[in-house]
């Protein structure tokens, strides 16, 4: 029987790697897409409580998020390749000149 | 299955937002008709100014009510009108101060200020939002719009980086927040601020570990916007690196709509487990005002100082969300609006000061200004003076007040170290003046070209500064009014 | 800016602060000497949100320090004519300094209190940071920052009054004679003592606090020298009369000892460490040291001639020291040199300055006759009332006060002249003459007639004793069981409030 | 004529604010009689005043002149009030006569100074003071003459200033006459604090109607730090190092300090407060030992010295130790004679021997004088006449208000205190004949280009020389043992203890023992004394003229510790001054200030600084390390909201 449960911690882990992913790794979109995998691992943290709960909000939520999770993809997209056009790289390490 | 009911909503409740989307449209429509030949763009500013003077104007009119639309997900009270005049304050300033800058910068599209105006929206939605869900939402729209403000300057590679920066970490700390509401509603079944106090309420104020780890991560989420240490990083790095106008922006604006959010949800939704969340705020109210005052004193970048300037203020006023009384809030408030001034006048001289290629930027650049440049010297110090607190500026009458709400509410320990900081402050904030007055200049200032639309903004900045140093007590009344509608 | 527009602004300035000299003048003669009570008030709600009044009202105590304000701020924009640079922003900055003394003095509503006690920090830090001194700079921080540590903890102190108030009478307000009502608790005494006593302190200075008036002093120009030495300083000894002593009078007895064993150190330390000095301002600065000790162990003996002679000793202080760093100012813009080793002999170029100098430095020696005794004796004879120890240490301070200015004076006036440049000195001129004649005869007026000053103190001075007398016998008991251990205050239930 | 009492004070005030406001731009001679007609008319008010005291009843001769409230504080008052009893009306003789008589010989003796106007200026307000001192009728007020008479001193020692040596001497004489004055501030105090009062009157009143018993400690206390006061203004150990200094000012002002002003203060305040003294054993013997020893230990040091006016100075500090000595064995009269006797001989003295260094044109070392009685004879005969004054001679003055101490020492005293003052009249015979015979009798010494200048004083300095030495023959007159008119006006003012009351009542205790024989036994003894010491100087210095200098060899140790006045400056510097100014640089100032008060202060900042440097080194500018920062944040926080109980 998979219970509520299950899904919570099965997004629990989804988030843990997603956050993982962003504090180990380089490239840029790649940080980004372990970012995306954090959202979505929010989602089905959503889902599977709104239907736990028989609760129509957690399902809307979802909606909101994948359409908020799209803009920022267009954005956060462009802002990588104005980057990249400067300096020729995503590889974040590379990404500072402002520090202290 | 709650079935989801028609929504009903009221016209005026969101009036200024549908009139800050309209001028938002417009300004994109003039901007494709518009030749920069002609200097046709530099009408954008005013068509912008227009937009926000009319929301302003037509937000004020349901004042002392308090409506609920989209089915309790959005409200217009006391509380969020008094915000939004903070937002299309700061909204209104920046744009004046931006008129001259982007030119000068030649960032001057029309999707600049519009996209200033989407993220008032965000703000405002913030701000009135009754639920989790409107509150992120107005989260994203406003940070979005920051994301690409910030990386305006699409040829330097210091904006795209800062863009960069905001924009992963940003995204990074959304997805914590979003984590914790989910994991809030999980726990209560509800997204709703109310229905989630209810149902604390229900269970007799003692809430469930997942509950108390959504409130941790959504104190995340909002700390991030407020620059609360440790998820202040990227602020020093993303102020230095976005257009200076842009960097004002965000200095006021976002902090504020993120106090807006942050009161609103944990006055409202947990105000009845204060004590679970106060120790937590309590540590980082301590952290986030010393590393910032801290730091501020090695920096000789005056953006990055403001940077770290902007951190030590988010902590004064997470004072006041410790405390969490009513003094706390209208301090709050008060002190968001005097910040407002404060900091978008002294960036406004910031941007005076700078020209295209040679931004001025490091402290020293100021030697001499005092008896070169008067007036704006003394506006400097004004607000410098402010911001460290002295009387009679806005900065003082803001710190007392929030000092004030938490000895009312017995955090003297916390008072102490606030003004405890609030010294050390002094010390980078006189720097500024001893730099101005005391020492002799080591450049030349070449010759200013100032255009009116700033000078309004820092006649306006001075104005309200003192204002609100000399005179506080109508705008204090009307911020105590304001924080009634959380309790 | 020419040199005619310079000049207008400089009269229109003098004439602006005689005209306040001489409307401050009705204070004195209208003033009814019979009446304890605050005179010629005037209150006007500012932030009633909050309670806050510009509430401001004069007593015996209060009323010459005021005047010693007006009268010598004429005499310090008088001091500084010879300011060439930036005269406009230095003459606003002395104006508005007035300003916030007055308002210091003045304000009955702590908040109206502590906005005019910041600022007047600000014309200040920008009197000695532009007008001042080589290392002007660090002297300007360091004054600032060093006076604001210590009155932020005041400004929480003040916040606590107003919650403790509410909570006792239900009323919000910062009016400080409302406050002088409040029966608070030992241990609510001791730590708001402690935060006001401290930012006092820091002020007045008491030593250890003491090490910004040496650098502030030095590098401040004349007039900032002059301001801050006459009317600053008397800020924090004016702190402690007003507001320590009636406010948290069990807590002022049990620091009798701790105040006083620093007023003594102040004084003989302050004495030492003048005595070697080298550079004027800083032999200046160090006496006030001295001298303000003796303030504060009057004020502290808890008797009438304590009191009245710390407040006279104030005003004593304000005139002679001011006219010390006159004195030094006129050298210094003869000669753009403060240190003692480049003057000597100058009685025989400058005998009229030198008659003058002498009456001076004879006043701060505190010889009976000139104004300084006055209120020296009345310290000591207060103290000596209280407590005959503390007395007894501290007279030697007129020993050593006679062995550092003495000496100072002779290394600067006397002897032959052995630097060339001295041999052209001129004698002082007719503005200089204007600058130091007031002020000298204040002087002789304070030492052989001191008894019309003292009599329109009396009042005050007798309700202030009660004050303090009645409230701390109510808990005198608590005295003898807090002495031996600091207090522990359960801060939260003292001051917590309902929402 | 009592009412008259003020204008004492007026008439010196007004001539020091004339010369001293206007004095620059008069002529000389105008500044002269300006200055000596304020002390003369000083002087003339005086005699109408004692005139006016006579005419009462000698019970009642006691007259308060209130003038106003001075200061005023709670309980403390202190009136500007004078008084007029015996007692300050012999002191305002003495002082307005013999400084008017100083006043008229400065005019010729500065006439060629270029301070001209300062030096009368300050002349006249040195008078005021002292006249101050004596009319005041309380303490306080009598303080203020008290510190004014020391800066007068300050100002008339420093009247060169150019020297060195003088402005030296000038703040020594101010500074140690603070000392003494710190302990007079605390005995008015510690009388306010017993008596509640600072009035004269008021306080012996109360003190002598038997409120306090013999030998109360707070009585004792008082007295001993007035006397502490005493020792400072009367140079007397250990306080006394001053006064020889005080030789750096013009000479007239040296028989100003040492005869009609200053130095007799001390005296006068003992005698004043002779009630409170009389309730004090301990104190009167300390008194009277400090006395004894000081007038010994002057009259040795002035055996030695070769400056006119430094054996002058020792054989005063040795004299007043005798009036203390009288003092301190309660023969209060017997001190205030001598004090008005030591006045005209020692004023006598000074200008004398101002007379002689005028005519050497500054030439102070009696080595190089000698044989000058021809040359200048007025001088030597009146200089001879205060000499044989104050070797204690009959019939001159100083034979019998010396032979008194001596008589009154041995009867209150004991022998030891006789013998004392015997041993040191020895010595001051000597020392003072050594100095006359050296000065003008055998070779002269002088050399040939101040001896071409040698010339008599014009008749303003001799006149004054002449009334004094007149003075100095005759007064002694008004104390002859048996019918004594300065006992008997005093006694009033000494109340049971007069000299008359013990000659009948103790001395005939005493008698059982001595006899009424002894009091013409002591005069004989002391003048046998006297003639021995004149009679060994002769033999030194007339007679043997090698002697001197063979004795300096035998004794070489004694010679030099006598010479150099018992190191006691030097050992002063090396106890108190130089340790306190080297504490004072290191510890204080260049240590605790600078380096530790200082120092935590500016260190509190650079730790502030040092940590900013540190801590801005976390914001690395790299995402991932910001990004890790949320993490941990994150942490914390859950674990803080889940666990944090």
């Amino acid at each position: 029987m998979i219970t509520i449960t299950h899904y919570l911690v099965l997004s629990a882990i989804l988030f843990t790697v997603g956050v993982i992913g962003v504090l180990i790794r380089r490239n840029a979109i790649i940080i980004f897409m372990c970012i995306e995998l954090m959202l979505n691992a929010v989602n089905l943290s959503f889902v599977a409580c709104a239907h736990y709960l028989n609760s129509m909000q957690g399902q809307l939520f979802v909606f909101f998020t994948m359409t908020v999770a799209a803009a920022e993809a267009a954005v956060g997209l462009a802002i990588i390749v104005a980057v990249f056009r400067n300096k020729e790289t995503v590889n974040i390490d590379d990404i500072n000149i402002m520090k202290w | 299955m709650t079935p989801v009911s028609i929504m009903t909503f009221n016209i005026l409740s969101i009036l200024p937002i549908l009139i800050l989307s309209g001028f938002g449209m417009i300004v994109l429509f003039v901007d494709i008709f518009s030749s920069r030949r002609w200097g046709e763009k530099n009408l954008l500013a005013y068509v912008s100014l227009l937009g926000v003077v009319l929301a302003a104007i037509f937000g004020r009119s349901p004042t002392g009510t308090t409506l609920f639309s989209f089915n309790e997900t959005f409200t217009i009270d006391n509380y969020s009108l008094f915000f939004n005049f903070i937002f299309l304050l700061s909204t209104g300033l920046t744009i004046l101060i931006s008129h001259s800058y982007i030119r000068r910068e030649e960032i001057n599209h029309g999707e600049y200020y519009a996209l200033i105006l989407f993220s008032t929206i965000g703000m405002m939605l913030m701000a009135s939002g009754a639920d989790l869900l409107s509150i992120y939402i107005g989260l994203e729209v406003m940070s979005v719009s920051i994301y690409i403000l910030t990386g305006f300057k699409r040829s330097k590679l210091i904006s795209n980086e800062a863009s960069l920066k905001y924009f992963l970490l940003g995204a990074f700390a959304t997805g914590f927040l979003l984590y914790g509401i989910s994991l809030i509603y999980g726990s209560t079944g509800a997204i709703n601020l109310k229905q989630i106090a209810s149902f604390i309420a229900g269970r007799g104020g003692i809430p469930d570990p997942v509950l108390l780890m959504g409130m941790g991560l959504i104190i995340i989420g909002l700390g991030f916007k407020v620059a609360s240490v440790p998820f202040h990083t990227w602020v020093p790095d993303v102020y230095e690196g976005a257009p200076t106008a842009i960097t004002a922006f965000m200095s006021v604006g976002p902090k504020a709509a993120g106090f807006a959010a942050f009161l609103r949800i944990f006055m409202t939704a947990f105000g009845s487990t204060h004590g679970e969340w106060q120790k937590i705020i309590y540590v980082l109210a301590i952290l986030t005002m010393t590393i910032g005052n801290v730091i501020a004193i090695a920096q000789t970048n005056i953006k990055r100082m403001l940077a770290y300037s902007s951190i030590a203020h988010a902590g004064y006023l997470l004072i006041a969300l410790v405390a969490a009384n009513n003094m706390g809030i209208s301090g709050t408030l008060f002190y968001l609006l005097a910040y407002t001034f404060m900091n978008i006048g002294a960036f406004a001289i910031v941007i005076v000061l700078s020209r295209k290629g040679d931004e001025c930027l490091q402290i020293n650049d100021y030697a001499g200004l005092g008896f070169k440049h008067p007036f704006l010297a003394i506006a400097m110090t004004l607000f410098m003076f402010s911001m460290a607190g002295v009387p009679p500026m806005a900065g003082f009458v803001g710190k007392f007040y929030i000092f004030s709400a938490a000895i009312k509410s017995g955090y003297i320990g916390l008072a102490v170290i606030g003004v405890i900081n609030s010294v050390i402050s002094v010390y980078y904030y006189l720097r500024i003046t001893v730099i101005m007055y005391m020492k002799e200049p080591t450049r030349d200032f070449h010759p200013l070209t100032i255009s009116p639309l700033i000078v309004v903004a820092i006649i306006i900045s001075m104005i309200g500064t003192l204002h609100l140093g000399i005179f506080p007590s109508k705008v204090m009344e009307i911020a105590q009014q304001a924080t009634l509608i959380l309790k | 800016m020419d040199s005619r527009k310079g000049e207008l602004i400089r009269i229109t300035t003098l004439l602006v602060s005689i005209v306040v000299f001489v409307l401050s003048l009705p204070l004195y003669f209208n003033f009814n000497a019979h009446a304890y009570e605050m005179q010629f008030v005037e209150k006007l709600p500012w932030i009633p949100s909050f309670g806050i009044h510009y509430h401001v009202g004069i007593d015996g105590i209060s009323l010459f320090l005021i005047l010693l304000t007006t009268f010598l701020m004429p005499v310090s924009i008088l001091a500084s004519w010879h300011i060439t640079k930036h005269i406009k922003e230095y003459m606003i900055a002395m104006l508005v300094l007035e300003t916030g003394m007055v308002g210091v003095f003045a304000s009955l509503d702590l908040f109206l209190f502590y906005v005019y006690w910041e600022l007047m920090l600000i014309p200040m830090y920008l009197l000695i940071g532009i007008w001042g001194g080589p290392r002007r700079i660090y002297a300007a921080v360091k004054f600032f920052i060093y006076t604001m540590t210590g009155s932020v903890f005041m400004l929480l102190a003040i916040i606590a009054l107003y919650f403790l108030n509410h909570r006792a009478t239900g009323e919000y307000t910062f009016n400080l004679l409302e406050f002088y009502r409040l029966e608070l608790s030992f241990a609510v005494q001791f730590w708001l003592f402690l935060a006001f006593a401290f930012a006092f302190a820091i002020k007045v200075p008491m030593f250890p606090f003491h090490t910004w008036l040496p650098d502030a002093h030095v590098e401040a120009p004349t007039a900032g020298s002059v301001i801050l030495a006459g009317v600053l300083l008397k800020m924090g000894t004016y702190g402690f009369v007003r507001f320590c002593l009636p406010l948290f009078p069990e807590a002022s007895h049990v620091f009798i000892p701790v105040i006083s064993w620093m007023a003594i150190v102040g004084i003989i330390y302050g004495a030492l460490v003048s005595m070697v000095q080298d550079d004027l301002k800083k032999l200046v600065a160090y006496s006030s040291v001295s001298h303000l000790g003796f303030v504060m162990l009057g004020i502290f003996a808890f008797n009438i001639q304590g009191i009245e002679g710390g407040i006279t000793q104030m005003i004593n202080h304000g005139l002679s020291t001011g006219a010390l760093f006159l004195v030094v100012g006129m050298l210094y813009e003869r000669r753009h040199t403060r240190m003692i080793a480049d003057f000597g002999g100058l009685t025989k170029r400058m005998p009229v300055f030198a008659t003058l100098f002498l009456i001076i430095t004879l006043s701060s020696i505190g010889l009976p006759g000139l104004n300084g005794f006055v209120g020296e004796f009345l310290i000591l004879l207060g103290a000596f009332r209280s407590r005959i120890l503390y007395a007894s240490i501290a007279t030697s301070g007129i020993i050593l006060a006679a062995v550092y200015m003495l000496w100072m004076f002779q290394r600067v006036m006397f002897h032959e002249i052995i630097h060339e440049e001295n041999k052209t000195l001129k004698d002082v001129s007719k503005r200089e003459f204007a600058i130091l004649i007031p002020l000298i005869m204040i002087i002789f007026w304070i030492g052989i007639y001191p008894n019309p000053f003292l009599r329109k103190m009396d009042a005050s001075v007798n309700h202030l004793l009660k004050q303090t007398g009645e409230k701390a016998q109510t808990v005198s008991n608590l005295q003898t069981q807090n002495t031996a251990v600091i207090p522990k205050i359960d801060i939260v239930s003292e001051t917590k409030a309902e929402w | 004529m009592l009412d008259l009492v003020a204008l004492i004070l007026l008439f010196p005030l007004i001539g020091t604010a004339v010369n001293g406001l206007a004095g620059k731009r008069m002529r000389k001679e105008t500044v002269g009689y300006i200055a000596c007609g304020a002390i003369g008319l000083s002087f003339l008010v005086s005699i109408l005043v004692f005139c006016g005291l006579l005419l009462l009843p000698p019970e009642g001769r006691l007259f308060e002149k209130h003038l106003f409230v001075w200061i005023e504080s709670g309980s403390f008052r202190s009136l500007a009030a004078l008084q007029v009893d015996p007692l300050s009306t012999v002191m305002i003789l003495t002082v307005s006569g013999v400084g008017f008589l100083i006043h008229v010989y400065s005019i010729g003796y500065m006439h060629h100074d270029k301070g001209y106007h300062r030096y009368f200026c300050y002349l006249n307000l040195f008078t005021f003071s002292m006249l101050l001192l004596v009319l005041s009728n309380n303490f306080l007020l009598m303080f203020i003459g008290w510190e004014a008479v020391g800066l007068c001193s300050y100002l008339l020692i420093g009247f060169w200033f150019e020297k060195k040596s003088a402005s030296n001497a000038a703040k020594k004489a101010f500074v140690v006459n603070r000392v003494g004055d710190f302990g007079f501030a605390l005995g008015v105090m510690l009388i306010f604090l017993i008596f509640h009062s600072i009035d004269f009157t008021e306080v012996f009143s109360a003190a002598s109607h038997g409120n306090f018993e013999t030998g109360n400690f707070a009585i004792t206390m008082i007295t001993l730090l007035l006397f502490m006061g005493a020792t400072g203004k009367s140079a007397q150990i250990p306080l006394y190092t001053w006064l020889p200094d005080a030789m750096e000012g013009p000479t007239p002002v040296s028989a100003l300090i040492h005869a009609a002003t200053m130095v007799t203060a001390g005296v006068y305040m003992i005698a004043r407060c002779n009630v409170l003294y009389m309730l004090s054993p301990f104190t009167m013997t300390v008194v009277a030992s400090i006395g004894a020893a000081t007038a010994l230990f002057a009259a040795s040091i002035g055996l030695v010295q070769n400056d006119i006016k430094r054996v002058l100075a020792y054989s005063t500090i040795s004299q007043l130790g005798y009036m203390f000595l009288a003092c301190g064995v309660g023969a209060f009269t017997a001190g205030v004679f001598h004090l008005m006797t030591h006045a005209f001989f020692k004023a006598l003295l000074f200008l004398g021997a101002g007379s002689v260094i005028h005519a050497l044109s500054g030439e102070q070392d009696i080595r190089k004088m000698g044989a000058l009685k021809s040359h200048i004879p007025t001088t030597y005969k009146t200089f001879l006449v205060g000499t044989i004054a104050i070797a204690g001679i009959p019939p001159f003055a100083g034979f019998f208000s010396k032979d008194e101490i001596l008589l009154e020492a041995f009867v209150r005293g004991n022998f030891i205190y006789w013998s004392i003052g015997a041993i040191a009249a020895l010595f001051t015979a000597f020392y003072m004949f050594r100095l006359l015979f050296m000065t003008f009798y055998g070779e002269s010494r002088v050399d040939h280009h101040t001896m071409e200048h040698l010339h008599e004083s014009p008749g303003n300095m001799t006149l004054p020389l002449i009334a004094l030495a007149g003075l100095s023959f005759v007064g002694g007159f008004l104390g002859i043992p048996g019918a004594s008119a300065i006992n008997h006006f005093l006694s009033p003012v000494f109340g049971g203890h007069t000299h008359a009351e013990i000659a009948g009542t103790e001395l005939a205790g005493h008698s059982g023992h001595h006899g009424a024989w002894l009091p013409y036994l002591m005069m004989v003894v002391s003048t046998a004394i006297a003639i021995a010491g004149i009679f060994l100087a002769y033999q030194m210095y007339i007679k043997k003229p090698d002697l001197p200098k063979k004795l300096t060899d035998r004794f070489r140790f004694i010679h030099k510790l006598l010479l150099n006045k018992y190191y006691v400056d030097e050992i002063y510097d090396a106890l108190f001054v130089n340790p306190t100014k080297k504490i004072s640089v290191k510890i204080l100032w260049k240590g605790v200030d600078v380096r530790i008060i200082d120092g935590s202060v500016n260190g509190i900042a650079r730790l502030v600084g040092g940590l900013s440097n540190v801590l801005r080194l976390l914001q690395t500018g790299y995402i991932r390390n910001y990004a890790f920062y949320i993490v941990v944040g994150c942490i914390f926080i859950v674990v803080l909201a889940v666990f944090g109980k």
